[in-house]
């Protein structure tokens, strides 16, 4: 497959500029770049969903229109969407067939086949799940893999994966590492979109850097380095990916004592101390997100005791913990985190209302000089301070949404998969931002499934399973193997 | 479609000891008008002793009205009395009530159906009536406006055909300046005429179905000089019309009394349930005597005497 | 295990659950209710609003609304009843009401999918179009003399009254195509995620035209049923009645969210409003109270409905030996 | 640039620049139309609305909606009457008529807020229980001999009518909260998204109380101005006005699908919908024609609104993946 000459814009961006880029026949071909540099655009125009404002696609040399996502099925071309393509509310043989259901020679819908093959594929995945159970009882991971799976049984010749592995576990990326193995030998071409540069050079055979919408250069991957790909990306050279300094340690702010909500977690004792960096690892579903949580005031806990800078406090909402100054970026960005429709200047102030409406009055002024001194100091790319914040890039997003939290000038601050789906140069900032945080005598917690991230930046790191902390690792006993080995 | 007049075989019933049961039908509990009847239905049945009434909502709608006719009909009434929402949409059902056998009287409107006995304030003659004073009232040349109740409503529809035989066609001379629907309503009423007044300048006469949508029209100019002459008729004879009319603010209204008829419903239907008379023999109007200026303080003291005029 | 089967099942039958109960209760309460004449009239009284609220159960399952299925059901029965009276054929006068509905609701479709009005207010406006159409078409005045025309709504089929015949047809369309055509299928996704709807290849818009076209059809078959059972074409019926199609197929248990509802949840919100107006008719229970009392059985009704399904869906984390007092956490939500 | 400049500013006044059109055209088709006199009238007739408009505002930007004001209003002035007529106190009447606004309106929200009973339906219970009430408290009968009550709604300030009063001081109090109150902000973040706004510490069940609460008043206020200005007490009076608020704001550019909305617009909506109104009545436009002309000219009012921000913003929203759910949601609550 190869496309030429792909422009496409959307109001106020350009956001693909004569875009080429070819896949060979049964490789794996990764397409990097930094968050909005416009390689889901190129996607979804492959795949039907977008249409190019100019610009031709070829399959095997013939020039084709597609106009849908049926046509690109119909041309052998499946795409796992980087937001995740499910319905909630449907059962998990729905969500399967979604949009192709199979139909008896009457026109109405073969239920037995659909029973009967997501039986098979359930099976043959070693998902433990019942074929009409709602997709929402899954966890996010199982998700993601229903995902994969539904697109590689298609029988697809193209397969296009924007960043399959942003929420599932190390064992399953195994999983499918193996079977992208399998496509490959089948003759199928992948794509394969991420941000994680050490699976990138794994699988793939070819790397092509988008950067501001245009294609900047394609290498098979034996001949290119990470340090090249990085600087293609960003287009300087960044020579050290965890900006760490060492900061003096001092007294526990955050002490968290017998901790426990019934069926969820338990015997949660941990704290976090002034400048110190905490990590807390383990595998998807161990109960991270849930305790953190439950410390920030959004659900509820049954038991244990929550102390801020020595003195117990009762949190019961989320309010509770802001007047601690104990604040949280949560994981899930979409559903806890941004106002989509609302402007980048009014998601960044939202929780420090009292600063800018005081005295009976809105001072629109204080607001503005307030958030834009963050948004300078994080360097968050918008267009203008009244952009609803559902046209930023992800990366953007998520600066924006830490600007909130900064506003508030928090001691702890939990970060949740900050930079999940984030881009390297992103990636940087936000780490930057935390080794500025604790050298002003701030502590982080940071929640994290990504353990070079966690080894690179944390000064200790608690490990999770199944509802219990089973261990506290120093610096010095730092490694994956370690880690994995409590988190299992 | 034949009805079969229902014969008495109800001497067996008589001695039944919780009396007879009777079942009303009111055209809508929504409308002030059919709601005081049903009240005053009420307080007549409860006085004869030997009969007691069920009242129900038709809700201003007629398949609601039709179902609660098959619902009576199931539930065994010993008479049932009809307040048609819209007499020719409730035809088939009354039938079937004449078919079931129980006796049945339709009124406030009469429903033309064999086997069926009526008692009735007949519209036209409610209209008719001031159209006899505006004859007289109205100057040359007038300008008027009139208002009507809701688009296919039987009274409205009715009277207003009074209106025009009995006025407007033998008044040439009048002009009328518009006309619209307030569906009964003061406030549709009075917001219509604020927009004529506006536009027309001057109105000589409300001409109105019914004294709600007067009494709106009055509201809206009440403080305004230009209209303290203004003249309007309404039909209903309500508490709020006897007032305006003392006031001087209304000419004259066609009373359709909801005492009267409750009482002439009561004792038809217990004529006919103690085999006194035959069903098909009832067919009575309560008058509609015309209320002006000069009689107003009769009817004021009735109402002060139900309680619907305090002081 | 056992308590938590139990727990599933009334999550999955809560509202039959309600409705069964409900029956019982009026069975008890009053004589007259269980018998035959009294629940066919029931089934006969509660058709034409179950009819409408099947068209409002596919469009609140897709994400959509009609306000405007009142009004245009009475356009679509003026219409109906002037071509019959003008052709002396059924069949035509048939044909018109639904062609009415049809007409009426691919409007909507329009301004719905291809100038993005919202649902609300773009059926709202045809609310006020169709029924000041109906009443300047007919001039305000009821068309009257129907004749053979009341077949379909005075009519029986051995003992089953013509209305629920069709009553009984549409639900079984109905549940037909929610359940074992595609197209049923699509709507739960667009409603449910219209962004994987998309993705998944469903061609949104055009479904999104089908199922105003379905409503429009039953908006038309309803309106010759309700013409024809109050024997006259009344410019001005059916005031209102897109609520009551809405009430049903909401206590039914389809959501304003999307993505969520059944053809049987409908029939069963459907009986059991019509239950309740006729209990509270059978008892006598004076007018104003009977609509106190339907609003307060309404929203119990919801309330009961909405706290069984609650009741479940916190994850469970802790290993099985550490909770063995078993689940059970108030979700966070 | 300046292509864009002008864009951006058709897009965010879009619904002033059809008002003033709506205007222009008004003047030149009727020389009364732009009388002093009968401007004030436009204002006056539309003042109730608009007030009611306000509330559905609060409540639509919050992803909520109230059903049951027409009926609350009805209720509230019933009783306020019947206070005033009792005490003899205006002021009593007043608080009479807010004191019942705010306590069905309490019970929406514990429906809604505490029993997770859909706003629509929670709302449309308390529509029929509260006109029950209404009609069950007057025995179906108006109140009469109101004296002194009808300054509320036929006293004059100046040359400026009462309920226009009321109407300026509500509007200036609902802009207040809007934009200068930390409540007011966090409505757009309830409805922009609620999970996000209890993540960012907002309050969000109390803040859903405090919304019903001020449409409560709102509607208190309103069933004052109301039966005072029709100098009687209607206890079927009002029935549809919900409709109406509704219509106001969504007009004015509040969305379904929540987070969106502004004062100004709102009043521009009721503007629009009120000088409709007005110059069909003034030109003599056939009743049943107005109607019609109505439902199209709101059709097209929202067209032009939607089309002319369709060019950037609404684009957006449609498309960007994050949204896609959320999008469409639009018909409901
Ligand atoms: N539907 C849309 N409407 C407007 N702008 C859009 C839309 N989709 C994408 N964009 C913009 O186009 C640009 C490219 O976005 P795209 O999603 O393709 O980036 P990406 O490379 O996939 O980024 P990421 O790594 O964060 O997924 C961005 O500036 C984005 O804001
Ligand atoms: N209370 C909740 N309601 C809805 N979704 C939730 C809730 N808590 C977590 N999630 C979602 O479930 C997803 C999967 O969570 P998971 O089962 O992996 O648990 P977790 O406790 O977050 O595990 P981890 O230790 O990885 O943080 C998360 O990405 C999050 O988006
Ligand atoms: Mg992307
Ligand atoms: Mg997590």
């Amino acid at each position: 497959m190869r496309v030429s000459g792909i422009n496409k814009s959307f109001p106020g961006v350009k956001a693909l500029d004569n875009v080429n880029f070819a896949v060979r026949k049964g490789t794996v071909h990764a397409l990097c770049g930094e968050n909005g540099a416009g390689k889901s655009t190129l996607m979804k125009i492959i795949n039907g969903i977008y249409k190019a404002d100019s610009g031709q696609i070829f399959l095997d040399e013939k020039p084709v229109t597609i106009k849908d996502p049926i046509q690109a099925r119909d041309y052998g071309i499946a795409m796992i969407a980087q937001e995740l393509n499910y319905v909630p509310e449907m059962s998990i043989e729905e969500n399967l067939f979604l949009g192709r259901l199979p139909v008896t020679k009457f026109g109405n819908v073969d239920w037995k086949r659909v029973r009967r093959e997501t039986i098979e594929f359930l099976r043959q995945e070693n998902l433990p799940y019942k074929p009409d159970q709602k997709l929402k009882t899954l966890t996010v991971s199982d998700i993601q893999m229903l995902e994969i799976i539904k697109a590689i049984s298609n029988n697809a010749q193209i397969v296009i994966m924007d960043e399959p592995t942003s929420a599932i576990t190390n064992r399953e990326v195994e999983v499918l590492f193996g079977k992208i193995a399998e496509l490959k030998k089948k003759g199928v071409s992948i794509i394969y979109i991420s941000h994680k540069m050490e699976e990138v050079f794994r699988i793939a055979d070819d790397i092509t850097v988008l950067r501001d919408g245009k294609t900047v250069e394609t290498h098979p991957a034996s001949e290119i380095d990470l340090d090249k790909v990085i600087a293609l990306m960003v287009g300087r050279k960044m020579d050290n990916v965890y900006p760490k300094e060492e900061v003096e340690i001092g007294e526990p702010i955050l002490e968290i004592e017998g901790l426990g909500s019934k069926g969820v977690f338990k015997d949660i004792n941990f704290k976090a101390n002034k400048g110190e960096i905490v990590g807390f690892a383990g595998l998807m579903g161990a109960g991270r997100t849930e305790t953190m949580r439950a410390i920030f005031g959004l659900d509820p806990y049954d038991e244990g005791k929550i102390k801020v800078h020595g003195k117990e406090v009762t949190i019961k909402k989320v309010s509770d913990s802001i007047a601690q100054k104990v604040v949280m970026l949560s994981e899930d960005r979409r559903r806890y985190g941004i106002i989509p429709i609302r402007s980048v200047m009014e998601n960044a102030s939202i929780s420090s209302l009292d600063k800018i409406i005081y005295g009976g009055r809105w001072h629109p002024k204080v607001e503005k000089e307030l958030v834009s001194k963050y948004f300078e100091k994080m360097h968050v790319k918008t267009p203008s301070l009244e952009t609803a914040i559902q046209g930023l890039s992800g990366g953007n997003q998520q600066k924006v949404l830490l600007a909130k939290w900064m506003l508030r000038d928090p001691d702890v601050l939990i970060l949740d998969e900050p930079t999940r789906g984030i881009d390297v140069g992103a990636k940087f900032e936000i780490y930057r931002l935390m080794t500025d945080l604790v050298k002003e005598g701030k502590t982080v917690i940071m929640v994290s499934s990504e353990l070079p991230e966690l080894i690179g930046m944390c000064d200790r790191i608690y490990i999770m399973n199944k509802g219990r902390i089973t261990g506290c690792l120093s610096k010095d006993e730092f490694s994956q193997e370690t880690i994995m080995r409590y988190a299992m | 479609v034949g009805c079969s007049s229902s014969d008495s075989k109800k001497d067996s019933k008589s001695d039944k000891k919780d009396g007879y049961k009777v079942a009303y039908i009111a055209r809508a509990q929504e409308d002030s008008f059919a709601a005081w009847l049903a009240d005053e239905m009420r307080a007549a049945f409860k006085k004869t002793g030997d009969m007691s009434l069920e009242v129900f909502d038709g809700e201003a709608n007629d398949e609601k009205e039709n179902s609660i006719i098959e619902n009576c009909i199931a539930n065994g009434y010993d008479g049932i009395i009809v307040q048609a929402n819209n007499g020719e949409a409730q035809l088939p059902y009354i039938q079937q009530i004449v078919e079931a056998d129980i006796p049945c009287i339709t009124t406030n409107p009469r429903v033309e159906c064999e086997g069926t006995g009526s008692v009735d304030a007949d519209p036209y003659e409610q209209a008719k009536v001031n159209c006899e004073l505006a004859l007289k009232k109205i100057p040359k040349n007038a300008k008027v406006v009139v208002l009507q109740g809701p688009a296919g409503n039987f009274h409205s529809t009715k009277r207003r055909e009074a209106w025009k035989k009995e006025f407007f066609d033998k008044r040439s001379d009048v002009k009328i300046l518009a006309e619209d629907i307030a569906n009964w309503n003061k406030d549709e009423a009075m917001q219509l005429m604020e927009d004529w007044v506006q536009a027309y300048g001057k109105i000589d006469a409300v001409i109105s179905m019914n004294d709600n949508m007067a009494a709106g029209a009055i509201e809206a100019v009440k403080d305004n000089a230009k209209y303290k002459n203004m003249q309007a008729y309404g039909v209903d004879g309500t508490a709020e019309a006897c007032l305006l009319i003392k006031e001087g603010k209304m000419t004259s209204t066609g009373l359709q009394s909801a005492i009267d008829l409750a009482k002439m419903n009561t004792e038809a239907m217990h004529d006919v349930l103690t085999g006194k008379k035959k069903v098909t023999d009832i067919n009575d109007n309560v008058p509609a005597p015309l209320i002006t200026s000069d009689n107003v303080d009769e009817y004021i003291q009735m109402y002060k005497d139900n309680g619907q005029i305090k002081e | 295990m056992k308590n938590s089967k139990a727990r599933d099942f009334i999550h999955k039958f809560s509202i039959y659950i309600i409705l069964v109960a409900m029956f019982i209760i009026c069975a008890i309460v009053n004589d007259n209710f269980l018998s035959a004449r009294n629940l066919i009239n029931v089934a006969r009284q509660l058709s034409v609003g179950t009819i409408l609220a099947y068209g409002e159960m596919l469009l609140v399952i897709a994400g959509l609304i009609d306000l405007s299925v009142g009004s245009v059901l009475a356009l679509a029965g003026v219409l109906s009843i002037a071509a019959y009276q003008s052709t002396g054929s059924l069949l035509v006068g048939f044909l018109v009401a639904i062609a009415v509905g049809v007409a009426c609701n691919f409007i909507n479709a329009i301004l719905v999918t291809h100038f993005d009005v919202p649902a609300f207010i773009a059926t709202l406006a045809m609310q006020m179009s169709a029924r000041g159409a109906a009443l300047r078409f007919t001039n305000g005045q009821n068309l009257l003399q129907l004749k053979d025309y009341t077949v379909f709504g005075q009519g029986n089929l051995g003992p089953i009254p013509m209305p629920v015949v069709f009553m009984i047809i549409i639900t079984i369309i109905t549940w037909y195509i929610m359940t074992h055509t595609r197209f049923g299928r699509s709507l739960y996704a667009i409603g449910g995620n219209e962004g994987a709807a998309i993705a998944s290849g469903i061609n949104v818009k055009r479904n999104k035209y089908i199922i105003y076209i379905i409503n429009g059809i039953f908006a038309g078959i309803a309106g010759v049923l309700f013409m024809s059972r109050v024997n006259a074409g009344l410019p001005n019926g059916a005031v209102g009645y897109e609520m009551e199609g809405l009430t049903a197929t909401i206590v039914g248990g389809t959501s304003f969210s999307g993505g969520v509802g059944t053809t049987m949840g409908t029939l069963a919100g459907g009986f059991i409003i019509g239950f309740l107006n006729n209990i509270m008719n059978l008892m006598g229970v004076d007018s104003y109270v009977q609509q106190i009392v339907k609003g307060i059985i309404i929203a119990l009704a919801v309330v009961a409905d909405i706290r069984s399904k609650n009741k479940k869906t916190q994850k469970v984390i802790l290993a099985a030996d550490d909770n063995d007092d078993k689940k059970e956490k108030a979700a966070a939500k």
